[in-house]
């Protein structure tokens, strides 16, 4: 597979992004298919971005925000959570495998949850990606 | 004589956080600003810091826009390598001489290329890296120092000590600027208030053997580690042992180096941070290598701030550093390899001997003798322990009046509590110095913004190296070279800092020279830096808010360290993304808000009054709202503070300064009933009595609704009449109740719903509290038995001498942590008391007269309804969440919102005042504007798109969101939303529920967003992988 | 030489023709001023070269050259894709006509399934053997297709039908040589119901019927989604009522969303779940999902499920 | 449950030599058997008695499942001691705060005494125990018997904890009858017969008549011992340990005053310098035993007094004569070794041949002379036995740590003459592993006891193959002696 497989996540300012700024003062590790897009808060984010970032060749999509009870906003990311559901159903509809699509929860001071989001999904992401090698699978 | 007017300038002495803070928010607040430094640049201590607790930001980061904010301010003058020689004259008008020591090297000409250093021959040790690297004679203090202005030290300078010598970088300097005929100048200055921030400096562990410091190169002190974990580091945050450079397996930190010690030292009380440090220090290699074994040797961990006990559980349980129970009497070396030897003592009592490959001294900090010299010229009396001394009722005022101290000069403390402290010593120039208000100030005409409107993108793409951090992973040239391929890229640049002052001065000069009208700053992290580009942005005259971060450092360069090439590929995604989202950036307009000049303050406890009055005294209109029918709070049950101050006297003082102020109105059994608008004009609803309603309109608010106590359930409270909580205590003792009167033994239980399951956090006043009692009860009656039964006992900071003293009355401390809590029987007259001893490990009986609970402190229950009613987040303990823990204590990101005292976390009656008057600092810097502009972070609504379907309105948090109807051209009704532009946060949460892309936030729209997934996921620009 | 008219229809019912018809005495003034040059609906009017065989013709059919292409339904089979192309080789200006052709409509609706899975359903269900295709019928493309996904299309022109008059007033600025103004809002734009506020628990069945006062006009009732009905207003192009009240809203029943999405490329269903969601109303509650593309299963949106292995 | 380990392993794990736990074993201290593979089986029950005895964690437990488990001291398992009634303190052991109320329990004093640990005590227990008003358990414990008063724990107590003078008070509360024989005997003998030793005066005066003859006979011709002197500037004391066990001790100091010319005397009564109240506790016995000094220095008409034994002769007599006589200090001046030793180098009278000793080299500080000194008298004599070390011995090198912060040898404080010999070399394994470590094969000394238990206990022990000396030894042995004839003599 000569494409690169990236990751799209979108980052709440004040805890997740804040979060990734500390997992590198903190030196933690995490795949380099991580791209990180940064949004005021996880509730910003509009469904049909996370559908578009897969059209457009994603391999897998992240929406992390801050802890229930804990938003910045008061409940941007109840909100989030609310969407996730319905893009995790609507995947499916829509022909993508919900696993691509994560919605996470960090703090700002959880830089190695974070990174471990990161990682969790890499993995798992890969290992669709041999599921969706094997012939029995509906390739592009 | 003409009569003394009022002059509306400081004198800030001291240029660390503290001294910084000060200076900004005077200026801010309309007066003139003098901060003299001592050294070549202001930044105090924090840049030596790696990170800070019990965030883990990294120091360098928070600051550096601090330290650029003073540099460019234009009503703060910084004066380095000066200090003060005299103050003469009286509180609203001071002549103080100002001593400037030479530079050598023009301010004015230097253009900090550094090439002078580079040439220099002459090297030594570099004090700012604690003497772990050497820096040149000719040098600057940090690569981000504010001045950036290289500076040569004489005692160092081959040819300063003799003409005939050297000479070097007076040839080499490209502008001319070294002048070996500097010579120092002394200044008079006119200024109507001083503040004295003077800092500290840490223990010098090396007068003292025993711990083998400046002996075993292996034994280093705290400030060293830090150096040497700093990324910016001389090691570039690669710890090895400094006696072979091997790699560190064993690390033990011992605690109160240079604290709590009559014997090594004369400092006998507590640093107050050395245990936080430690085990931020701890985590920090904890986390980088968690094979690593770290020991922290401690007495008592004193984490009691906001935060710091859930931090030490989880440097316990998650990072398993280890805590040892024991101080360390000393370090010998083992074998000729550099491994040291500790031997100490476990809890248990048995002898326990360790091999280390690094012995860490957490070093105390104390006050310099030139400091203390200072501070006596200038006639302000210190205490015992060698600070400044200051009432718990006044604790930014010093003895002098007209003279004000903030910062560790005033007792040991951390950076939160030298932020306050900076702000409340300004809150108090500022109502001193309130009828000189903006007499001296000026303020600077933005220079005219060019509309890029019509123009099409040239973007400007500079590239951070950040020293090595960047650098030294991601290919930078490599990296720039591809960032000018990319469409309407105009200009590409390399920067060392791209955050030091004088590349702003840079950015300025190629934005005007290559005609930019977009800038990309690829380098570390916009949550910290972004405001500060901004300003360069507008300086150099174009929109502020055409900028975009590419944090190639924090997300990139620091995670992907071990992979320079993902790095270096990923570095060129980022900035890709950043080029796309930027050029579709749209210039903004601040909102211009006018302020109504009266301030809010709901509670009427010593905070709230505190705030009030200060604020009243700076001529702003307060409305005190008091839910009780009398003002004091939760102090009317106070006896008095920690170093035994009347607190009642002190009360009915307040009280009555309050009560009669012409500007404070108070209203009593009054609640917060509904609140709308925002900063600057918020609407806010009371409801008085029964049921009398008031609408009163105020620019700002500042909560300080305290704090409840916690009703014990254990301990037989409530069962046995002997058993009370502290704070009844208080009261009996102060009618000296018969229980009291007659008693002959007292028990003080510590920690009552206090650092438990349910409540990990620490009330942080009642240590203290338990032993100023026991002091009082022991000195009526000597023959008294007073045992205080605790887990660890916290008298940070100067405290600590009460504790002293109480043991010296003969008052027993025993430690109930190790063996379980006290079991409580009643006795035939009285109580029985059964604990076991930390020492012995026996189990002992106490027959008690009186059982004292040192109960928790509470968040107040209306913390829930204001937090709702301001929008206002509380951490998970129910107390307000600040903006930020270390830099915005008594901020929220709610704008013109402040907090105060018990409600922003428990503590003392002295840390309550200091914090209110942060908070009236805050409010008045922001009254004094008449105006102010407000972050254009906000929804705005494409009238193309929406059709006002109503789909956003109830998601919006704010109720910001209104359906408006109107009539187009013809006549046709049409529907739509408003979007109210001060009460929109900006969260984009209507965008995310939008379906047809009617309102997105300015800065994140939905093209903004697409356009960065786009670049992202531009697959043409990955390279072909080798076969 | 007048302007000449070309219609075809495709993988549809006829209705948008028929709606066309629907505008009366205003066709005929049309009609006067152009020339149908093929019309099959109306007109017996034979392909000049019929199909040779059902798998391929590349190419053979043959079509008069028109200024104005009109071109219902969605392209289901290699014969409507030979249509397509061949409609636009000969009109200059190609509208695709209903949401059919804009937006799969109802019959991509098969999308849902394989066309194996279709025809085994629809040839094959209850037959005890194994029924035969006949061997007329065109081959089945892999999914229904909007007209705009197979060629280029000048204007689209969605609902089902089109509103007559829009139809009318499209052709009318064409033959001006101005742009059509067409409807770029939702159904909401013209919807005069009173809206408080969308936050409402959950939705009611299908069939319920709204609450309103039969004697009071259609503006004194409250917006039917904030009534807990399923209306498709807010994520559906607008343009049926014109610039007076929508057609289904006239009727006090929700809005079905038969003009397609709001915004080219716009997902009603992902757009109105996420309206309800962010409502905090329980989507889930909702019988059929994929049916809020009912009328927009086309470019790509309604696809088969996954066959997802098992394992894991 | 059979604990099985090999001599080496013990060794490392109580950080003492093979031959302490050869020693222990052979002396039935550690019941073991010898097993298979130069392994011994030692019932799981005496392993554990001697960690308990020497303050250490068993690194097994009895179930094998708890290893590496160092449990709190439990509540439930059972054993739980009597509950101690707290209530107000009658007559304390303790007069002032600074004894015990003001420690913080920091365990810096156990983590620095060599012999924590040992019966379950150790300074931070016994100053709790103290201040919790255990007085009589207190008494009643050898600890602090065993204790050898070296002031390590006081010198890093952070709060400044007089612990020795708490450890004094409490063995001078004990009954005399339970005070340790040996050093009960040795004062009382002192009070009735003059010397510890009880040696007649004629005897006495007899030895040193003849070892002055010996030493006119070898090294310093002229040489006659003087016997109550009157009018010689310096009254020179004796340890009675000399000339009863090896009195050709005596002859270094004498031939180094020979060379240096020096006017002094011995004392025929009362000459005993040695003054072992300090260490029972018995104030009136060590003010009786120092006022004979003072009044032998005034019947002989002295200047200076010089105490050449040991450093806690010099401790005692100058800590009574500040406590009991600070008149008398104004009459005469005390001489420490080194101040002497100084002053006839820098006065020229003496000259060392560095030459003779040619091994590496150290000195072992003496709390007395170090950092009891320091802390008592305001001076602690550090810099002075190094220099007079390094001006006889080129190679030289200092254990770590040392001077105020260096261990003692394990015998101060009477424990030389205490029965509690097993503890006493327990203590020393510090000091033989500084000793080891450094390298040094000659230890100098200025201790009578530092130097007997160096050169006869901890050199055997712990195999250090060592040379001890005494510093003044070293000075004798290095002296360049005028050419016969040639050098002045005074005598008196």
């Amino acid at each position: 597979m000569s494409r690169e497989a990236k990751i799209i996540a979108f980052c709440c300012n004040w805890c997740s992004y804040a979060a990734a700024d500390l997992a590198g003062i903190s030196r933690l590790q995490y795949p380099g298919s991580i791209r990180i897009i940064r949004v005021m808060c996880s509730g910003m984010v509009h469904p049909e971005m996370v559908i578009h970032a897969l059209d457009k060749g994603a391999d897998g999509v992240m929406i992390i925000g801050c802890h229930l009870g804990e938003c910045h906003y008061i409940r941007g990311n109840e909100m989030a959570l609310a969407r996730a559901e319905v893009i995790a159903d609507t995947l499916e509809d829509l022909g993508y495998e919900s696993e691509r699509f994560r919605i996470a929860w960090v703090s700002s001071a959880e830089p190695e949850r974070l990174a471990e989001a990161f990682r969790e999904m890499s993995a798992r992401l890969a290992s669709l990606r041999e599921t969706d090698a094997s012939p029995s699978g509906i390739g592009e | 004589m003409a009569e003394q007017t009022t002059i509306g300038a400081a004198l800030v002495v001291g240029g660390g956080i503290s001294g910084m803070q000060a200076a900004l928010d005077l200026a801010d607040s309309g007066y003139y600003v003098y901060l003299v430094e001592k050294t070549g640049a202001i930044g105090g201590a924090m840049p030596q810091y790696n990170k800070v607790f019990p965030t883990n930001d990294c120091s360098m980061c928070i600051i550096a826009p601090k330290l650029v904010e003073c540099g460019r301010h234009p009503n703060i003058r910084i004066m380095t390598l000066s200090t003060v020689l005299d103050v003469a004259g009286r509180a609203g008008n001071f002549t103080v001489r100002v001593r400037e020591y030479p530079r050598y090297v023009d301010v004015t000409k230097c253009i900090a290329c550094g090439q002078c250093s580079g040439s220099c021959p002459k090297s030594v040790d570099d004090s700012f890296n604690s003497n772990i690297a050497k820096r040149k004679a000719i040098y600057i203090k940090y690569p981000q120092a504010v001045p950036l202005k290289y500076q040569i030290d004489p005692q160092a300078c081959l040819r300063l000590k003799n003409p005939d010598k050297c000479g070097v970088c007076a040839e080499i300097c490209p502008p001319g600027a070294i002048n070996f005929n500097d010579r120092e100048r002394d200044h008079e200055i006119k200024i109507g208030a001083v503040v004295m921030a003077l800092g500290f400096q840490t223990f010098d562990p090396s007068k003292a053997k025993v711990w083998g410091y400046g002996v075993y190169p292996n034994v280093i002190t705290s400030l060293q580690f830090e150096r040497y974990l700093s990324p910016n580091g001389p090691t570039d945050g690669l710890l090895t042992r400094p006696s072979d450079r091997k790699p560190v397996k064993r690390i033990a930190f011992l605690q109160c180096i240079g604290s709590r010690d009559k014997n090594r030292c004369n400092n006998e009380y507590c640093s107050a941070v050395c245990c936080m440090y430690a085990i931020k220090e701890a985590m920090t290699v904890k986390e980088a290598n968690p094979e690593l074994d770290v020991a922290i040797f401690y007495m008592d961990m004193r984490t009691p701030g906001k935060e710091f006990d859930r931090y030490f559980e989880r440097a316990k349980n998650e990072y398993g550093v280890r805590f040892v129970r024991s101080r360390i009497h000393g370090v010998e070396p083992k074998g000729t390899k550099g491994d040291l030897r500790l031997h100490y003592i476990s809890v248990q009592g048995k002898q326990v001997e360790e091999t280390v490959d690094l012995v860490v001294l957490s070093v105390g900090l104390e006050t310099p003798d030139s400091m203390v010299k200072l501070a006596e010229k200038i006639g302000i009396h210190m205490t015992p322990d060698r600070f400044a001394s200051i009432s718990a009722f006044m604790p930014v005022h010093t003895s002098k009046r007209g003279v004000f101290t903030c910062g560790a000069f005033n007792g040991p403390r951390d950076i939160p509590q030298s932020v306050i402290g900076g702000s409340a010593a300004a809150a108090s120039v500022s109502a001193l110095l309130a009828p000189a208000r903006h007499t001296l100030t000026r303020t600077l005409p933005p220079p005219p913004e060019l509309d890029v409107r019509r123009q099409t993108p040239r973007i400007g793409v500079f590239v951070c190296h950040c020293g090595t951090n960047i650098a030294g992973v991601v290919d930078v040239e490599e990296v720039a070279a591809y960032a000018a391929t990319l469409p309407q890229v105009a200009h590409v640049a390399r920067n060392l800092f791209t955050c030091a002052q004088d590349t702003q001065d840079l950015l300025v000069q190629e934005i005007r020279d290559k005609g930019l009208n977009r800038i990309v700053i690829a380098a570390c992290t916009p949550r910290t830096h972004e405001p500060l580009f901004r300003k360069t942005l507008k300086s150099a005259g174009i929109n502020e808010y055409l900028i975009e971060m590419a944090n190639i450092r924090n997300q990139n360069a620091w995670v992907h360290n071990q992979q320079p090439e993902v790095a270096t590929a990923k570095a060129k995604d980022l900035i890709r993304m950043a080029v796309a989202k930027v050029s579709s950036l749209t210039a903004r307009k601040p909102l211009r808000i006018p302020i109504a000049p009266s301030v809010l303050v709901i509670g009427g406890g010593v905070a709230g009054m505190t705030a009030a009055l200060n604020l009243a005294q700076q001529g702003f209109q307060i409305h005190l709202v008091e839910k009780t029918t009398q003002l004091g709070g939760n102090a009317l049950h106070l006896f008095q503070t920690w170093n035994g101050e009347h607190v009642p006297r002190y009360l009915k003082g307040l009280k009555e300064e309050v009560q009669q102020h012409p500007l404070i109105e108070v209203a009593y059994t009054s609640t917060v009933l509904a609140v709308s608008g925002h900063v600057g004009n918020f609407v806010t609803t009371i409801r008085t009595g029964a049921n009398r309603k008031r609408v009163i309109e105020h620019g700002a608010v500042i909560i300080t609704t305290g704090a409840k106590r916690y009703i014990p359930e254990e301990f037989e409270y409530g069962k046995i009449p002997k058993v009370v909580a502290s704070i009844e205590f208080d009261k009996l003792h102060m009618h000296n109740e018969t229980r009291v009167a007659n008693g002959k033994s007292f028990v003080f239980i510590q920690c009552v719903g206090s650092r438990n399951q349910e409540r990990p956090y620490c009330s942080k006043s009642c240590c203290t509290h338990s032993i100023q009692s026991a002091i009082k009860l022991k000195k009526e009656a000597p023959s008294r038995q007073i045992y205080i039964l605790y887990r660890e006992i916290r008298t940070y900071g100067q405290r600590e001498r009460i504790y002293n003293q109480a043991r010296e009355l003969g008052i027993v401390f025993i430690n109930y942590e190790m063996h379980g809590p006290p079991r409580i029987k009643k006795a035939d007259n009285g109580v029985l008391v059964e604990v076991w001893d930390h020492v012995l490990h026996r189990p002992l009986e106490i027959r008690a007269d009186v059982v004292i609970l040192a109960a928790a402190t509470l968040a107040s229950p209306e913390a829930g309804d204001l937090a709702t009613l301001f929008k206002l987040p509380l951490n998970s303990d129910g107390f307000f969440q600040e903006a930020h823990v270390k830099l915005r204590p008594v901020e929220f990101n709610v704008d013109g919102v402040f907090v105060a005292g018990l409600a922003h976390y428990p503590k003392p009656l002295e840390e309550s005042i200091s914090q209110a008057l942060a908070a009236a600092a805050k409010a008045g810097r922001l009254l004094a504007r008449k105006e102010i502009n407000l972050e254009p972070n906000i929804a705005l609504v494409d009238p193309v798109l929406c059709d006002g379907c109503g789909l956003c309105i109830d998601v919006c948090p704010y109720q910001a969101i209104t359906l408006v109807e109107y009539r187009d051209g013809e006549g046709n009704p049409l529907k739509t939303v408003h979007v109210d532009q001060v009460l929109c946060k900006g969260c984009g949460i209507c965008q995310g529920a939008c379906p047809k892309r009617g309102v997105d936030v300015a800065g994140f729209t939905y093209a903004q967003i697409e356009a960065q997934i786009d670049a992202a996921l531009d697959q043409s620009c990955v390279l072909e992988e080798d076969a | 030489m007048l302007p000449r008219l070309s219609f075809e229809c495709l993988h549809g019912c006829s209705g948008c023709e028929m709606a066309l018809l629907d505008c009366g005495e205003q066709l005929l003034g049309l009609f006067d001023r152009v020339e149908i040059v093929h019309f099959p609906l109306l007109m017996d009017h034979k392909y000049q070269n019929p199909l040779s065989g059902a798998s391929d013709g590349e190419g053979e059919i043959i079509l008069p050259e028109a200024e104005i292409g009109l071109v219902s339904g969605g392209v289901a089979n290699t014969e409507q894709l030979q249509v397509a192309r061949a409609m636009r080789a000969q009109c200059r200006t190609l509208i695709s006509l209903g949401t059919c052709a804009t937006h799969g409509g109802i019959p991509a609706l098969r999308n849902q399934w394989t066309s194996e899975a279709t025809l085994q359903t629809v040839f094959a269900y209850g037959s005890p053997e194994k029924a035969l295709l006949p061997g007329e019928v065109p081959a089945l493309l892999d999914r229904v297709y909007s007209v705009d996904e197979q060629v280029a299309v000048d204007v689209a022109l969605p609902g089902c039908p089109p509103r007559p008059e829009m139809m009318l007033e499209v052709i009318e600025a064409l033959l001006r040589r101005e742009s059509p103004d067409l409807a770029h809002k939702s159904v909401c734009e013209t919807c005069p119901v009173i809206r408080q506020g969308k936050g409402q628990g959950t939705m009611r069945r299908f069939l319920a019927n709204a609450d309103y006062d039969p004697e009071e006009p259609v503006d004194q009732m409250r917006c039917l989604l904030e009534q807990g009905l399923l209306c498709m207003g807010p994520v559906t192009a607008g343009g049926c009522g014109g610039r007076e009240t929508p057609l289904c809203i006239r009727a006090r029943v929700p809005c079905r969303g038969c003009y397609g999405p709001v915004r080219p490329g716009g997902n009603q269903l992902l757009d109105m779940m996420n309206g309800l969601a962010s409502n905090g109303i329980d989507y889930r509650s909702l019988v059929d999902r994929k049916s809020l593309l009912r009328f927009s299963g086309g470019h790509g949106l309604l696809k088969p499920a996954r066959n997802r292995k098992e394992s894991n | 449950m059979i604990y099985e380990a090999k001599v080496n392993d013990l060794a490392e794990e109580f950080g003492v030599h093979r031959n302490t736990i050869r020693n222990w074993i052979n002396s039935g201290v550690l019941p073991a058997q010898e097993g298979p593979g130069r392994r011994y089986l030692i019932q799981w029950e005496d392993y554990k008695r001697l960690c308990d005895k020497y303050g250490r964690e068993p690194r097994i437990g009895p179930d094998p499942a708890t290893v590496g488990e160092a449990a709190p001291a439990p509540r439930s398992n059972g054993a739980v001691p009597a509950a101690v009634r707290l209530e107000a303190k009658v007559n304390p052991l303790y007069t002032a705060p600074a004894l015990a109320d003001v420690c913080l329990a920091c365990g810096s004093c156990a983590g620095a005494c060599p012999i924590s640990g040992v019966d379950d005590l150790d300074p931070r227990k016994i100053v709790r125990m103290a201040f919790l008003g255990l007085d009589e358990e207190l008494v009643e414990s050898d600890w602090p018997w065993k204790c050898t008063m070296c002031g390590k724990c006081e010198v890093v107590c952070p709060m400044n904890v007089e612990i020795l003078q708490l450890m004094r008070r409490i063995r001078s509360r004990r009954e005399r009858d339970k005070v340790p024989p040996a050093i009960q005997k040795g004062v009382v003998t002192c009070l009735e017969k003059g010397n510890n030793l009880g040696i007649p005066k004629d005897d006495f005066l007899i030895l040193l008549k003849e070892l002055g003859e010996e030493l006119a006979g070898s090294s310093c011709p002229g040489f006659a011992t003087p016997i109550d002197v009157r009018g010689a500037r310096m009254l020179v004391t004796v340890n009675s340990k000399q000339p009863f066990a090896e009195p050709d001790s005596l002859k270094w100091w004498w031939k180094i005053f020979h060379a240096a010319g020096e006017s002094w005397t011995i004392s025929s009564e009362y000459w005993e310098g040695v003054n072992w109240g300090l260490h029972s506790g018995d104030y009136s016995a060590m003010r009786t035993i120092v006022k004979r000094i003072i009044d032998n220095i005034e019947r002989l008409n002295c200047k200076a007094l010089l105490l050449p034994e040991c450093g806690h002769a010099y401790y005692a007599t100058r800590y009574a004569l500040e406590r009991w006589f600070p008149e008398s200090l104004q009459q005469f001046k005390v001489y420490t070794v080194f101040d002497l030793l100084l002053e006839y180098l820098a006065e020229g009278r003496i000259t060392l041949d560095p030459s003779v000793h040619t091994r590496l080299a150290t000195f072992h500080d003496s709390c007395n002379y170090g950092r009891k000194s320091l802390k008592t008298f305001g001076h602690g004599y550090f810099d002075e036995p190094r220099a007079l070390t390094r001006a006889c011995c080129p190679q030289y090198v200092d254990l770590a740590p040392d001077r105020e912060e260096n261990y003692c040898c394990g015998a101060g404080g009477g424990a030389w003459a205490s029965p509690f010999w097993a503890e006493r070399v327990f203590h020393g394994r510090i000091k033989a592993r500084q000793i080891s470590e450094s390298g040094a094969k000659l230890v100098v000394t200025s201790c009578q006891n530092c130097r007997d238990q160096l050169q006869t206990s901890l050199n055997r022990e712990f195999n250090l193959n060592i040379e001890v000396q005494f510093l003044w030894e070293l000075v004798a042995n290095s002296l360049v002696m005028a050419p016969q004839g040639g050098g002045e003599v005074r005598h008196g």
